[in-house]
């Protein structure tokens, strides 16, 4: 077990510069999620980290050492990868063995290995099977075995859950929750799936664009994001965002938006502001209440409701833009019906024209 | 595989039987050759000329009698043997580390033996031969295995197909494994070569059968009868005189049996394996 | 990937050792070794006078040399393209059949591949005797008489084209069984859902997606087809060896029969240069029309 | 104990018979001299390893080799003379041959094989179909072949008289129909000439008559056209052909076919006359010892070596059964000798026999043959007339001086 | 637009029966989702409608004709395959216009086709793209287009969306949403994700092992579902199951769980029930509330905490069993924790020993 930091971190693919002066530290112990869109960098750093590619600058330490020009195997690190890459000429078991085999460990301790981890990963049944003979969650808990005989001070995951069908992604996720619990590993884990770093992590780190956006609790990203990208990123369905002006009122903040609609916020800290400036108001679908007409703020027609027996979503064109509302199953109104959608102020969120937000001075946790 | 299903659902397909029937016809018409070989062969010499029926109406193995008593077969079947399976494993070992290499890693000079490699394609190996008698004589190895071997060891298309095979692993793979701690050596035995068989299967059948039907040089580096391969050895002893159809034909049938046998058997493989390695390459 | 460059360099030493010393032995400096001999009047084995480039002139106003180039480009073109098309063809229509029927099938036509050069000529000689033939009923139905196809020149290439296609399109038969195999069989259902027929399917689905095999194949067959030699020798010899005479059949006759070598060695490089221009010419000309 | 290693390219019946006295020759000498035979690939294959492997030092100790090959072999150094010393240790002189069969193995007065057999082409002919049609003299032999004019006309009595064909011989191969054309030019006193000198004086227009023969033949339906080595004989056995014209060699399979009782009566004759001399073609399989380069050999190994030739020589009655005659002029002698039919009723022809002329160019499967091939297979079936094909194989020989 | 009536349908490969005897109907201009686990034979039903594969026994109808021996072509449908075959040598536009292409329709009318139906998919940009330089949501959009341009009386969609990452899966529902609103087209949709079917359909029929399990709208199934299957397999997460006793009661239903435990239920319609049974209890997860100790009906301890965001998960392991609970987003709770779980006796579900739902006879919709 070990903490990682990352201290100055760039990368340049030829003359791309992919990640840009990243400084990072993940605590000894903990999940850390890296989360962000499709081609932000986030493969890119965990295979920095694990010495599969190269620094272009910066240094990267794991526990007391500097590992940035160590070889792999030297790092203490083990991955799990998207696909698994599992060795399908060999069965789980030497799967599972691959490093200590290659290391010429004698067979009696690898076959002992092998029935301690499959023991701990409910593979014992499975342990001659090659791996074409396995379903998706018994291939990924392979994985994990072959990089825990390692006995890593880091685990890294690359979207390893990605490949799976919904119903075994949330189970699996609680599988790696567990596991975690378990050892106390460090654990490095990327994802593109919010819900992934929402349920499984301490610590988020949003990338965009090979910076970091924010780096937080699950709790801070969603209910505090410090930005725009954030704000829209985590959750889901995603944040409603309208365009608004905000003037700086006595205790608060009022916010024009449209032609008559506007809204008292409780007030915020915003160095400087005064006067009128253009900004986007942030609300979540849970936040927005479906009234019958007149109740609301804002008005709009249904164009869509999508009913998921425990809940519903309700999608509103508004005079705004269109808005998502989120209900319980209860709710009953057909799309073409007219609404009124009223928001939780207390929880609104609003950022401005940089898309950074403007964090509520005194806000309900 | 592609029509099958189409072919399903209209019960009575005309245009699908017609298709079958002709592909029938077909294969029938294309392994014709083969069969009135085998058929003349177990024909008395006079009756050759004389007896044209599909079904020999009085067979004989009198001229494969012949065939392996004015012969010395067994040692050339073992010749063949020894030559085919030594070049087939050494070509086969050779190029998957050049292949492995020449994909995987990199070196000084890479670019270039990529491109010679490419040239021995296309160069007619035939124009060499003189050459390679010249060589081999002078390190004494005419007429032992070694020698007949040495030559026919070049085989570029294994090492291009290797090499195009180890570009389309995904890099995963060897990740995984650099990780686990594996060497360039472990990584290409214990995780490349066994990982698909199906590509070194298929390559080593057809640098087999290659090998085995060759015939210039094993003829010139060869000079003890008990050194001959099969289709040397069998090239000699054909008179050059008469009408010995049946004796030509069952010595064509004995040189070719032991691979057309080895390939009935494994056929299945065959196919799978040569198939598996060209997808690789389309 | 992070490497350490001075076990990597001695990981590539270690493994492209014995080829390289393979090859530099057997290829490279035999290579080298014909290159310098078309430049002497060598005999086949032994030492010869250094001649310039005599050999490449007289090459030039050979008229034998011109004839084996033209019969081997008349050669490459009966034999490349119309073969790729029968393997396409013989793959379109194995590639239907299931389970054994298939197997049983694809080994008809595989078996012939199998075999060695002299066997296929024992074979088809015996097969076209004009006496005796079991082909000559066909032959006469086509020409109105007995025919020794071996030696009536306009009947020489074609029967040789025809054996070697014969002989070898077991390969690339697999290959475009191979090939097939790869194409979804999704895009035929949805083809038959937009009403596709039989013949759209090939034309509209199949043709187009076998096309990068198609290429291999005709490359491949290309390079292997103008280096043409065995068939035609043994069908040759003793009759009218230069009317048919192919470049590696000229090599050989001038190395082994007219005891020639630097001439033949200055054959073989003219071969060379001709196999890598026309292959990668082709190569170049299918891929484009490919991406069109 | 000696071995000595022997190579020859004598496949099939021939092989067999070789393997015979070879076996025999081991069995008398089991402590002295082994050989340990090796049998090639006959014609070029045989020639080409002969030649590689005796310039690197690596060739057998003795080998067959065509008498017509000579010059070219020892041109090209491949040969080692054999000295009137090793001729004497056995026993041997140029009294024991023919003389053209003992120039055949001279080359500039030197001496480099030792003849073991002649092989000539003969007429065989169906004895059953020349009776029917009264082609048989009182002699029991055919009768009234001599002269082109009567030859033609037994042809068209044979054909009137429902015969397939008339005659057969090898007519898909030109190099091998020259056998028959060589013969013919011969029988009009021409000559092929050699090198830098081919077909001097009016040989080209006798070379372009003796085509004429077989063209004419092949035209008049007499002899088929385009006709390969295994048809002519199967034609001939078979009864469609009463004569065929063929090497010696052929007369084992139809001794064995006889003795099978699957055959006609049959023989064998000198070529008639058909001009202005008796002629034949015939080339000679003799005994030679390859000079291996950088390799001292025993005295003890060669005289082994001496031993095996002398030995075959003496013995060559057996090699008779092969159709050949023997080269030893004493075995012909010999009463078992001339018991043997038809053998012994060709024997004579050796006194007229031509062998081919001493070119590095000429021999079996050299470049004169391959000339021939070219010009003569058009010729003889009539897509070419004879005299451009003689000057097309005139301009291929003068090509080869270049 | 066409009505579809399987009769009777089975479909048996060599031996082995896939489908048994099926009858289903689909109405006119219906949403119909086939919903069911991996390999229970929805997609050999829709091939059986679309007429790529015969059927054993039994007849199909679309509209009033009968079709069940007719070619593909000829039955008036239009399939999106799930991985959407597209042709992959032509552009979106000639994708699009194959079908009219193979009938030999005039150029012109093609290009106009194309036009108008990528302006209603919103692919202008990419008609002159090849398939392998689309995502994934583009492609599925041509697979659509190239259905639409047939202007079929049913479209077939074979799990259209089970290769796309959650993002845009969500996305691509609510355009199938819409173009079901534009069209009205019968639509009949292979899936095995429950959301997807829950949000789409208006009717689901869930297939179990080739038979039809139960057959309704979303709220029926999610409310009211005809067997332990179906309450199993619909909704997120899952419903929670407890074995029971039922005694019958005055007015009601008592069931008793493990040593100590008893709930009152409202009556249920049980014909011919007396005495006492084994049942299974089920109830999901969003009808169990946490409490602190001592308030609910079960004891347990909390092994996982899922927070999402709007909600968490609640993993509960109790001596009956682990227990999930849905609740929202604000309460926390700490693995290892003790808490006690009370059930929501109106919303609870009664299965007999066959798995046959016991049904409320007043309930509470
Ligand atoms: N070997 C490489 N050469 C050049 N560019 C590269 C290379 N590897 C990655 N990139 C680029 O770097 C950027 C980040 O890639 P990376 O794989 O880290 O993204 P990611 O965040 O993991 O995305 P995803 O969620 O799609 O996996 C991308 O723009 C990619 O194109
Ligand atoms: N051509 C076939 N031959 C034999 N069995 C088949 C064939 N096609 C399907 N099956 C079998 O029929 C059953 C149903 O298959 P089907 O493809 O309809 O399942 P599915 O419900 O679509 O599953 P999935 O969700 O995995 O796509 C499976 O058990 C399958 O193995
Ligand atoms: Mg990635
Ligand atoms: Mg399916």
């Amino acid at each position: 077990m070990a903490s990682v930091e990352l201290a100055g971190i760039s990368k340049r693919f030829g003359g791309h510069e992919v990640i840009r002066g990243l400084n990072l530290s993940v605590p000894d112990g903990s999940f850390t999620a890296l989360l962000g869109p499709s081609g932000c960098g986030k493969s890119t750093m965990l295979r920095m980290i694990a010495g599969l590619e190269t620094v272009s600058d910066g240094t990267i330490r794991i526990g007391t050492r500097e590992v940035t020009h160590l070889e792999p195997k030297a790092r203490g690190v083990a991955m799990v990868f998207q696909n698994y890459a599992l060795y399908p000429h060999l069965t789980v078991a030497e799967n599972i063995c691959f490093s200590m085999s290659l290391a010429r460990e004698p067979k009696a301790k690898q076959r002992e290995m092998a029935a301690r981890i499959a023991k701990m990963l409910h593979l014992e049944e499975l342990l001659e099977r090659k791996p074409a003979q396995l379903s998706g969650g018994q291939r990924q808990r392979v994985a994990i075995g072959r990089a825990l005989v390692r006995d890593p001070q880091v685990f890294l995951f690359d979207e390893p859950l990605s490949n799976l069908d919904a119903l075994l992604r949330v189970q699996m996720r609680l599988e790696l929750a567990k596991l975690h619990n378990d050892l106390k590993t460090t654990m490095i884990y990327v994802t593109h799936d919010q819900v992934e770093a929402m349920t499984l992590a301490d610590q988020i780190v949003v990338l965009d664009k090979g910076v970091i956006s924010q780096a937080g609790s699950p709790w801070e990203l969603y209910n505090r994001p410090a930005n725009r990208f954030v704000a829209g990123f985590i959750g889901s369905p995603a944040m409603n965002f309208l365009p608004a002006r905000a003037r700086a009122g006595s205790g608060g903040l009022t916010l024009t938006m449209g032609d008559d609609i506007a809204l008292a916020l409780p007030p915020r800290a915003v160095p400087g502001f005064t006067g009128e400036r253009a900004v986007e108001l942030g609300i979540r679908p849970e936040h927005v209440k479906l009234t019958s007409e007149g109740g609301g703020q804002i008005a709009g027609r249904v164009s869509v409701v999508e009913y998921l027996g425990n809940t519903s979503y309700t999608y509103v064109d508004t005079a705004l833009g269109p808005m998502i509302v989120e209900s319980d199953g209860g709710v009953k109104v057909e799309p073409g019906e007219t609404v009124s959608l009223s928001i939780d102020t207390e929880k609104a969120h609003v950022f401005d024209d940089k898309g950074l937000a403007w964090t509520q001075t005194t806000e309900a946790a | 595989m592609s029509e099958t299903r189409s072919t399903q659902h209209r019960r009575l397909d005309a245009g699908g039987v017609l298709l079958t029937l002709l592909t029938l016809i077909a294969a029938a018409v294309w392994f014709f050759p083969v069969y009135w070989a085998m058929a003349t062969s177990v024909r008395y010499d006079d009756q050759t000329v004389k007896d044209f029926a599909l079904l020999p109406q009085d067979p004989t193995f009198t001229n494969f009698l012949f065939n392996i008593q004015t012969s010395r077969l067994p040692y050339w079947y073992l010749n063949s043997t020894i030559v085919a399976v030594s070049v087939t494993v050494i070509v086969v070992f050779m190029s998957a580390c050049t292949g492995y290499a020449i994909s995987q890693l990199r070196f000084p000079g890479r670019k270039a033996l990529w491109w010679m490699i490419l040239a021995s394609f296309m160069v007619p190996i035939s124009a060499l031969i003189v050459n390679h008698f010249i060589i081999i004589a002078g390190v004494q190895l005419l007429n032992t295995h070694a020698g007949i071997v040495l030559p026919m060891l070049i085989a570029p298309v294994t090492v291009i197909v290797y090499k195009q095979f180890f570009d389309g692993l995904p890099k995963e793979f060897r990740e995984a494994a650099v990780m686990d701690g594996a060497t360039e050596f472990q990584l290409l035995f214990r995780l490349f070569l066994p990982m698909n068989w199906g590509v070194t299967t298929a390559l080593a059948i057809i640098t087999f059968i290659g090998a085995w039907n060759s015939f210039l040089w094993p003829f010139l580096a060869a000079q003890d009868e008990k050194m001959m391969t099969v289709t040397v050895g069998i090239a000699a002893v054909q008179d050059a005189f008469g009408v010995f159809y049946g004796r030509l034909l069952s010595g064509a049938v004995l040189a070719s049996l032991p691979v057309a046998l080895a390939y009935l058997l494994f056929q299945r493989r065959v196919t799978q394996a040569i198939t598996l390695s060209a997808g690789i390459k389309g | 990937m992070l490497r350490n460059r001075r076990s990597e360099l001695l990981a590539a030493f270690v493994l492209i050792l014995p080829f390289v010393v393979i090859y530099g032995w057997m290829f490279v400096y035999p290579t080298i070794q014909m290159v310098r001999l078309s430049f002497t009047d060598a005999p086949l084995i032994g030492e010869g006078k250094y001649v310039g480039f005599k050999n490449y002139v007289r090459m030039f106003k050979d008229p034998v040399f011109r004839k084996a180039v033209w019969n081997t480009a008349y050669f490459v073109a009966l034999t490349v393209v119309p073969g790729t098309a029968v393997a396409l063809l013989i793959a379109l229509m194995v590639s239907r059949l299931k389970g054994w029927l298939q197997s049983v099938i694809l080994a008809a036509f595989f078996l012939p591949y199998i075999l060695p050069v002299t066997v296929v000529y024992v074979i088809w000689d015996w097969m076209t005797n004009v006496q005796f033939g079991m082909l000559q009923g066909a032959i006469e139905w086509v020409a109105g008489r007995p025919v020794n196809v071996w030696r009536t020149i306009p009947w020489f290439m074609p029967g040789v084209a025809v054996i070697t296609i014969w002989w070898t399109n077991g390969f690339s038969i697999l290959l475009f069984l191979a090939g097939l195999r790869n194409i979804p069989a999704e895009l035929y259902e949805a083809a038959q859902l937009d009403g596709a027929t039989r013949w759209q399917m090939f034309t509209r689905v199949t043709w187009p997606l076998i096309w990068p095999v198609t290429v291999l194949c005709l490359t491949i067959q290309l390079i292997l087809q103008l280096k043409i030699f065995d068939q035609v020798y043994l069908f040759a010899v003793g009759g009218r060896t230069q009317a048919t005479m192919v470049l590696v059949q000229y090599i050989y006759e001038q190395a082994f029969q007219k005891n020639a070598g630097g001439y033949s060695a200055t054959i073989a490089l003219a071969l060379f240069v001709i196999v890598v221009t026309f292959s990668v010419l082709q190569f170049q000309i299918l891929r484009i029309r490919g991406q069109r | 104990k000696e071995t000595v290693v022997w190579w020859d390219f004598l496949g099939g019946g021939d092989g067999v018979r070789m393997k015979t006295l070879i076996e025999e020759f081991n069995k008398e000498h089991a402590d002295t001299i082994e050989i340990q035979a090796t049998t090639l690939d006959w014609g070029v294959p045989f020639y080409s390893k002969v030649q590689a492997t005796a310039a690197v030092g690596e060739g057998p100790d003795m080998m067959t080799y065509h008498a017509s090959r000579i010059p070219l072999a020892v041109s090209q150094g491949t040969l080692a003379e054999i000295t009137p010393e090793d001729m004497a240790a056995m026993g041997l002189s140029a009294a024991n041959f023919a003389p053209a069969t003992w120039d055949a193995v001279q080359v500039d007065g030197k001496q480099y094989a030792v003849p073991f057999d002649t092989h000539p082409i003969v007429l065989y002919y169906n004895k059953d179909l020349l009776e029917k049609s009264g082609l048989i003299g009182a002699d029991g032999l055919p009768a009234g072949l001599d002269g082109l004019d009567n030859f033609n006309a037994a042809l068209k009595k044979l054909k009137d008289d429902g015969n397939e064909w008339g005659i057969v011989q090898v007519t898909a191969d030109g190099g091998f129909a020259f056998r028959t054309i060589y013969s013919l030019l011969c029988q009009q006193n021409g000559e092929i000439g050699t090198d830098g000198n081919w077909f001097p004086g009016d040989s080209q227009e006798k070379l372009a008559n003796a085509v004429g023969v077989i063209s004419n033949w092949v035209a008049e339906g007499y002899n088929p056209s385009y006709t390969d080595y295994p048809s002519t004989v199967a034609l001939f056995t078979s009864g469609k052909s009463p004569f065929m014209i063929n090497g010696v060699w052929e007369v084992p399979t139809m001794d064995d076919l006889n003795k099978q009782g699957k055959l006609f009566n049959w023989g064998a004759i000198e070529l008639p006359v058909l001009f202005d001399r008796p002629c034949t073609y015939a080339d000679s399989h003799a005994f030679a010892i390859p000079a291996n380069a950088g390799k001292e050999v025993s005295p003890e190994k060669h005289a082994a070596v001496l031993e095996v030739i002398k030995w075959m020589e003496a013995n060559s009655l057996f090699w008779a059964t092969a159709g050949h005659i023997p080269a030893n002029v004493a075995v012909t002698e010999t009463a078992e000798y001339k018991a043997m039919q038809p053998q012994a009723t060709y024997a004579k022809l050796t006194a007229n026999s031509v062998f081919d002329p001493k070119s590095v160019n000429a021999g079996v499967a050299s470049p004169l043959f391959d000339a021939a091939g070219n010009a003569f297979t058009a010729a003889i079936n009539g897509e070419t007339d004879p005299a451009t094909a003689v000057a097309e194989m005139k301009a291929a020989l003068d090509a080869l001086q270049q």
